[in-house]
């Protein structure tokens, strides 16, 4: 039953691609949750659906060729997936927003960051007592909302287009178009992967910073765990269309259970220098045949027969950590 | 809903006919130009329906001194121009002067001509070469008003006359004619309302009841035949003078009780057979052809309007001879006789004949088809190609350009009329280029009887001339006429007219000789 | 900008002498004697040697060209042996009844065309995209006299109404000429009844023209909608809550509207030489209609003047598009120079 | 190293047999495209074997029969019979013949070079390589392709290639403006950028990077085109340079019908159904080639 206390809850999540191959079947039952005000990261390598899910959130899938074969996304308890169009474009203008990997593709090239800054207030924002921003209000709000992301000189900004901002500035344009209204949700899918580290750092921070006045919870897509241990309350670890495991960070961080995390954990790079990390041998699955089962057990070292019949069910690991592995088998959550 | 009257209580003509080229007399040249000349000014002499000219602004005419080099005409008293004032032999003999220096439209015939006055209403004309039919050819000169052209006469080339008023007379007239010009767009539009001082006056003998002068003309200039039929059924349109029709628009009029027809002068189909040319330098070959073309099955369904068996002249034209193939009709057999006789009897199979026609004009066209799908029978090709106008008739600038075959549309537009089907079709110095390509001029006897036409001023000794000379043409097959095509004036019920059938140009289309019924208008309302 | 419009008029300048040139000799290629049409039927062959002299015809190309030249340069574009008439009178005549033509034609098309495309783009493989699609293919398959005389028809038989044709009813007297816009006449003369009547006779004879072009442009600009819609900014729009109608007409069509802005102005620069045949049906006294007679009536001065003034025409075209397209995509003007 | 040689050849074959199978099921997914693809083999099935095919071939060589001209349609002639008595479902069916030609050998000629240079005029736009390009497009846009066409028979025999030829020289400054206002805009997109910054070659620039992103205008331009080609025909029988009787062409045929309308609608309506055919074959399989050329991302 929806638990109504939940913001977002994605239930047995399947959805695939219909190509020239045949059938491309990436996400395989995901489910996830986000409450009032939590922070949660979301943690896989590339490929392995991050994208698809936050697309299947915001319903921007383009289908076809996609399907979404089976689950349900909640938000609130309604399933965003049989929303109709009117409540869907309600849910986007006050409840979602979202920030895109490629600073470079997420600005409309032919107008100024002003004119699209200003469309998504006016279209978007209503003062207390429901009334349409005035003009002056809007241009307000916008020169607020670029100062909030640090943006030097916002009044020139408004007026420049996109191709005259550098990457990063750019990225601080669309956060500030993501938390320039009330936005209760935001979904960054890799916000600043595409940055250099320092002004990565920043933008993060600031980021951060943000989402803690608005007190908007945060679902944050990312490959690095520098990332997420910081920012994010709570995260899920994602491999090949299904969650491995999940759990507080720095816990989860800390003593990984699941072999793919162990393995993950291995291979990023310390900084005191113990040598390069042997990485995971083999490559991620084909998702037009996917290994039966645990789809992570071609690679997996404590490899069972039953991990290849049967997806193992989410077991707990103690202390509100549960993975997907027959390894903790004795104890179903 | 009906469709709304035009202007139904208006007493106007509103009359389509091929573009105007120019509204001045000394530059009019093409047919609606001549029809226009007819309305806005007079000519000395006027076309007689029996042939031959009659009185006009001239009461008489005859030769001084013997050999036909000089001749005075005698011009009636009290003629009033449109400015009021009165026509004197000062303003024709200036005419002519502008006419002959000005040296295009229809002066081309008239060769030198210089003009002397003898007192206020005599003048003489004096030739530069004899000529009988002298007279006869001045149905298209046309005297303007001297004071009125030399008060607006801009810059131009002929010296101290400058443009000799041309620019002004484009928009403006300086005429006698029952009409007189309000305005005109070139290419576009005239208007013109009645001249209620003209010299022949507007008696109501002849004419019903109801039947009033038309008081308002607008000439437009229409090529579209569907526009043309949605204006006539609109009302838009009261008289049409090109007579392009198609056969089922034809139909539809003939149905229809708020319109009629009137068929007038017609014009001769002629296809040239070029002499000079193989394989039609063969005189059997040429005679193939003649009973080779299947002239029923083309007329066929025309038959109804008119369009029967012509010759060198038109059958309406007194004087008409029938010429061979009598019957009119295909005759396969005679033809293969012919055919056997001709040089190029035995290699049938390599001989190519080009059929040209003029690009655009679909009964052309069908003429070549036709011809084309016969002569396949007879085992020989016929190539039917329809250049563009330009080119088609610089074709026929010279024997060995112009092709085997070539097909023209010959109206009653150039006078006199029997002379223009004879004399300038058939004497070596004949009109030439279009007029004359099938460049035969091997025929003593021919040219000595079309010399005498032009030497004899007797009308009727004139038109035994040309009754001799028709069947010695017709002899040599030097074309052969498939059909003659009627022009029908489509027209309301309520326009009524000509008064008289003139075979030429001009005449049929000079509004005094129509009337319009304006309480059939009126009723007709729609 | 302004440098680059300079700029741009003055290579203009080259392209119209380069035309003229190639005009010039194209004109006397083409078959037929000038003289002799200028004449008329009955003219003598010594009538047409006389004129062929006034009009330096027996002379060498480089001569005649000469002799144009200089003449055009003291604004005189020789008689047109077709009207009598100065051309240049002729043109300023003719060229604001067709251009009054083609712009209301372009207005349609631009309006219906581009109002299809976006929502055919939009709703891809939709019910409203197959039909707009066989619509399209049906209006560019007929041509555009073949429409005409078809509404023709329609109004004037089956509906019963009487159909405006010419650009105002023959009986109804033409407002003095300032502009030779019929409309704007019509109100600088006061005359509203003058106005109204020429928009109602511009209905049927702009639609006709307008039915190709509104399939070409609706679907170029369907084409690049489509692919646009792709891209992440347009989902970003939706996801931040835009209205969809202003991402449909703004935010959509601005970057697709690139490729049909180009089509368009050759579209209109095209309708000034081909308007010929609804010009015909409308009996509409058009500059398109007076080229063709020139060109079928090998009317010399005419000719080198009709194409001169459509060679202005696509020049003056094609720097108002390269403008429009430098203001609708801003990288084009930031890397040309700036504004 | 011949072992290796036949071993790569096979591979690339397979490989391109696999790109061949991937092209088909991009461009089947869409009916549509598929049955624009029926459609043009049908009509260029009847082109080819019309003489076997029309009820009565004899009508599209020498001969007339007036006495039943202008006929409705009726059981013996399908599309009824013209003003020479020609039955116009059989010249319909030769008229493919001439259309088809006229637009493959205007489009053939005219598109591939003003593409090409619209490409380089846009790339080097703002140098004098633009101004060149572009100026002489604008003279060759203004010339009218009838005068160029009146011209070109004066010059050269008035054999229809001739003809064609005329059209397709007046047709290629459309599409080099066309391409000339997508290159310049497409000449600032980042990946264009990227490859020059590694050092590609021009060629690789204009036709591996921003063609492709053009070509979706491009077909869209060019199936359309296809329509206006076969009526320009008409504009030439118009003035008598089009095809010479009695060979029937689809444009000729409803330009004259035209005249005969309303009353004889048939004369003018099938042979303009027979040219919406073949443009509906043209287009879908041109809206069908942009679905297999076009950037998707899965």
């Amino acid at each position: 039953m929806p638990n109504a206390s939940l913001l977002l809850e994605i239930r047995d999540l399947h959805v695939g691609f219909r190509i020239f191959e045949g059938h491309l079947r990436v996400l395989a039952g995901v489910t996830l949750w986000v409450a009032e005000g939590e922070r949660v990261g979301l943690v896989g390598e590339t490929g392995c659906g991050k994208t698809t899910t936050v697309k299947s959130v915001l319903r921007v899938l383009p289908i076809p060729p996609a399907i979404v074969t089976s689950g349900e996304i909640l938000y609130r308890g309604r399933d965003v997936l049989r929303m109709h169009r009117r409540a869907l474009h309600v849910l986007r203008r006050e409840e979602l927003t979202a920030i895109f990997q490629d600073p470079l593709q997420s600005l409309n090239p032919v107008f100024t960051v002003g004119s699209q800054l200003r469309d998504i207030v006016r279209d978007s924002m209503r003062t207390p007592e429901g009334r349409v921003l005035s003009r002056r209000e809007i241009e307000a709000r916008c020169i607020q909302a670029l100062e909030e992301t640090g943006m030097p000189d916002p009044e020139r900004i408004m007026s420049n287009y996109p191709i005259q901002l550098s990457g990063g500035m750019r990225q601080r344009v669309c956060i500030a178009e993501a938390l320039s209204t009330t936005a209760r949700l935001l979904l960054a899918d890799e916000p600043t992967t595409n940055l250099d580290v320092t002004i990565q750092d920043q933008i993060l921070r600031k980021l951060d910073r943000l989402v803690d006045q608005k007190g908007s919870s945060v679902l944050m897509i990312t490959h690095s765990m520098g990332v997420v241990r910081d920012l994010t309350q709570r995260i899920y670890i994602m491999y090949a269309g299904s969650i491995v495991e999940t759990g507080p960070t720095r816990q989860l961080l800390a003593s990984p259970k699941h072999p793919y995390t162990q393995g993950l954990m291995a291979s990023v790079p310390r900084l005191t220098g113990r040598g390069v990390s042997e990485g995971i041998p083999g490559r991620i699955p084909n998702y037009l045949e996917p290994p039966p089962g645990c789809r992570f057990h071609p690679r997996c070292p404590h490899r069972m027969p039953e991990c290849s019949v049967e997806a193992p069910p989410m077991s707990d690991v103690g202390a509100d950590q549960r993975a997907a592995c027959y390894l903790y088998r004795r104890s179903p959550s | 809903m009906r469709i709304p009257r035009l202007g139904a209580t208006d007493n106007v003509a509103v009359i389509n006919g091929y573009p105007v080229i120019t509204a001045d007399p000394a530059t009019a040249s093409d047919w609606y130009d001549t029809e226009t000349m007819y309305n806005l000014y007079s000519p000395l002499v006027y076309p007689a329906p029996e042939g031959g000219v009659r009185a006009h602004l001239a009461t008489s005419w005859e030769p001084v001194g013997g050999d036909f080099t000089r001749w005075r005409f005698v011009l009636r008293q009290g003629v009033k121009f449109h400015s009021g004032n009165e026509l004197t032999a000062e303003d024709v003999a200036f005419s002519m002067t502008r006419f002959i220096a000005m040296g295009r439209g229809n002066s081309g015939p008239l060769g030198k001509v210089t003009a002397a006055v003898v007192d206020r209403y005599t003048v003489d004309f004096v030739l530069d070469k004899p000529s009988a039919i002298f007279p006869d050819l001045l149905v298209l000169f046309f005297p303007v008003e001297k004071a009125v052209v030399l008060a607006n006469v801009k810059a131009g080339n002929y010296g101290e006359f400058g443009d000799y008023g041309e620019d002004w007379l484009t928009t403006h007239d300086a005429g006698t004619g029952p009409y007189r010009m309000t305005g005109h767009i070139p290419g576009q539009r005239l208007d013109a309302v009645r001249f209620v001082d003209y010299f022949e006056g507007w008696s109501n003998a002849g004419w019903g009841p109801d039947e009033v002068p038309i008081e308002q003309l607008v000439f437009i200039m229409e090529t579209d035949y569907t526009t043309l039929m949605t204006l006539l059924k609109s009302g838009g349109l009261d008289l049409e003078i090109n007579g392009g029709w198609t056969l089922p628009q034809l139909g539809e009029i003939k149905k229809d009780s708020t319109l009629a027809f009137s068929s007038v002068w017609a014009q001769n189909v002629t296809v040239w057979m070029n002499s000079k040319v193989p394989p039609t330098d063969d005189e059997h070959f040429r005679k193939a052809i003649l009973y080779a073309f299947d002239y029923e099955g083309i007329v066929g369904p025309w038959m109804q309007f008119g369009n029967g068996e012509t010759g060198i002249l038109l059958p309406n034209m007194p004087g008409y001879v029938a010429i061979d193939p009598q019957p009119r009709k295909q005759n396969l057999e005679r033809a293969r006789q012919e055919l056997a006789l001709s040089k190029y009897a035995k290699d049938l199979k390599n001989v190519k004949v080009s059929f040209h026609f003029c690009g655009g004009l679909g009964f052309e066209e069908e003429v070549g088809l036709q011809l084309q799908a016969d002569m396949a029978q007879l085992g020989v090709t016929v190539e039917v190609t329809g250049p563009p106008w330009p080119q088609y008739s610089a074709e026929c600038s010279s024997p060995e350009t112009t092709p085997n075959m070539t097909i023209f549309l010959f109206g009653p537009q150039s006078a006199p009329t029997h002379d223009y089907y004879t004399y300038a079709m058939f004497a070596p110095k004949g009109l030439g280029w279009i007029f004359e390509a099938h460049w035969f001029f091997d025929d003593p006897e021919i040219i000595r009887i079309l010399d005498a036409t032009r030497a004899e001023p007797d009308s009727a000794k004139r038109l035994a001339l040309y009754e001799q000379v028709q069947p010695l043409i017709a002899s040599h097959a030097l074309a052969f006429y498939p059909y003659q095509k009627p022009t029908l004036f489509a027209r309301q019920a309520y326009i009524v007219g000509p008064q008289e059938t003139i075979v030429f140009i001009g005449p049929s289309e000079n509004m005094h000789m129509w009337r319009i019924n304006m309480k059939a208008k009126e009723a007709m309302g729609r | 900008m302004a440098k680059y419009i300079g700029l741009r008029l003055l290579q203009s300048v080259f392209v119209l002498f380069g035309l003229s040139l190639l005009i010039f000799f194209i004109a006397r290629v083409v078959p037929g004697d000038p003289a002799r049409q200028a004449l008329g039927l009955l003219a003598s062959q010594e009538q047409v040697e006389r004129v062929r002299e006034q009009m330096h015809l027996n002379d060498s190309f480089p001569v005649q060209y000469y002799y144009w030249l200089r003449s055009l340069l003291h604004g005189d574009l020789g008689v047109s042996s077709y009207t009598r008439r100065s051309v240049a009178s002729d043109l300023a005549q003719y060229i604001p009844a067709t251009l009054e033509l083609i712009l209301f034609a372009t207005l349609i098309s631009f309006v219906v065309g581009q109002v299809t495309g976006v929502l055919a783009g939009y709703f891809r493989n939709s019910w409203f995209d197959g039909v707009s699609r066989l619509v399209s293919y049906l209006g560019i398959a007929t041509p555009s006299f073949v429409v005409a005389i078809l509404l023709l028809f329609v109004f004037s038989q089956v509906l019963k109404l009487a159909p405006g044709i010419g650009r105002i009813p023959i009986m109804m007297q033409p407002p003095p000429v300032r502009t030779g816009f019929m409309m704007v006449d019509g109100l600088l003369a006061g005359r509203l009844d003058v106005t109204v009547t020429a928009l109602k006779h511009l209905l049927l004879p702009a639609f006709s023209l307008a039915v190709i072009h509104i399939a070409q442009e609706g679907r170029i600009t369907r084409t690049s909608i489509v692919e646009t819609m792709q891209k992440d900014y347009i989902t970003l729009h939706k996801v931040h809550g835009i209205r969809t109608s202003r991402i449909l007409f703004k935010y959509l069509l601005r970057p697709s509207i690139i490729p049909t802005v180009t089509v368009m102005g050759l579209d209109f620069a095209f309708l000034m030489s081909n308007a010929f045949l609804v010009e015909t049906v409308y009996m509409w006294p058009g500059f398109s209609r007076y080229a063709m007679t020139a060109m079928l009536n090998k009317d010399l001065n005419a000719i080198v003047a009709v194409v001169l003034v459509i060679g202005i025409t696509f020049a003056l075209v094609n720097l108002i598009v390269d403008i429009i397209i430098m203001f609708l995509d801003p990288t084009v003007r930031l890397r040309q120079g700036g504004a | 190293m011949r072992e290796s040689t036949k071993a790569d050849l096979l591979a690339a074959w397979r490989q391109r047999r696999r790109n061949l199978a991937h092209g088909w099921y991009k461009y089947s997914r869409n009916p549509l495209s598929v049955l624009g693809l029926v459609i043009l083999v049908l009509v260029l099935f009847v082109a080819i074997f019309a003489p076997y095919i029309a009820p009565y071939p004899g009508h599209a060589k020498a001969y007339t029969n007036f006495r039943d001209a202008s006929q409705a349609p009726s059981a013996q002639h399908f599309f009824g019979t013209d003003r020479i008595g020609r039955d116009i479902f059989s010249r319909t069916l030769f008229g493919y013949r001439f259309s088809l030609m006229i637009g493959a050998v205007v489009l053939g000629l005219g598109v591939a070079p003003g593409v090409i240079l619209g490409l380089i005029a846009g790339y080097r736009r703002g140098t004098w390589v633009e101004v060149v390009i572009m100026r002489v497009t604008d003279v060759f846009l203004a010339v009218p392709p009838l005068v160029l066409a009146l011209a070109i028979t004066a010059m050269l025999t008035p054999n229809l290639i001739n003809q064609m030829m005329a059209i397709a020289l007046v047709w290629w400054p459309w599409y080099s403006r066309l391409v000339f206002s997508l290159a310049s805009s497409l000449r600032n997109e980042y990946f264009v950028k990227e490859a020059e910054l590694t050092g590609a070659s021009q060629f690789h620039i204009l036709f591996r990077e921003i063609l492709p992103n053009c070509f979706a205008p491009i077909m869209t331009k060019m199936t359309l085109d296809m329509g206006l080609v076969i009526l320009i025909e008409s504009t030439l029988s118009f003035v008598g340079l089009g095809v010479q009787p009695p060979k029937p062409a689809l444009g000729t045929m409803v330009a004259e019908g035209a005249k005969r309308l309303p009353a004889e609608w048939w004369s003018t309506i099938f042979p303009a159904l027979a040219i919406v055919i073949v443009i509906l074959a043209f287009n879908l399989i041109g809206d069908g080639l942009r679905d297999v050329f076009a950037v998707e991302d899965v």
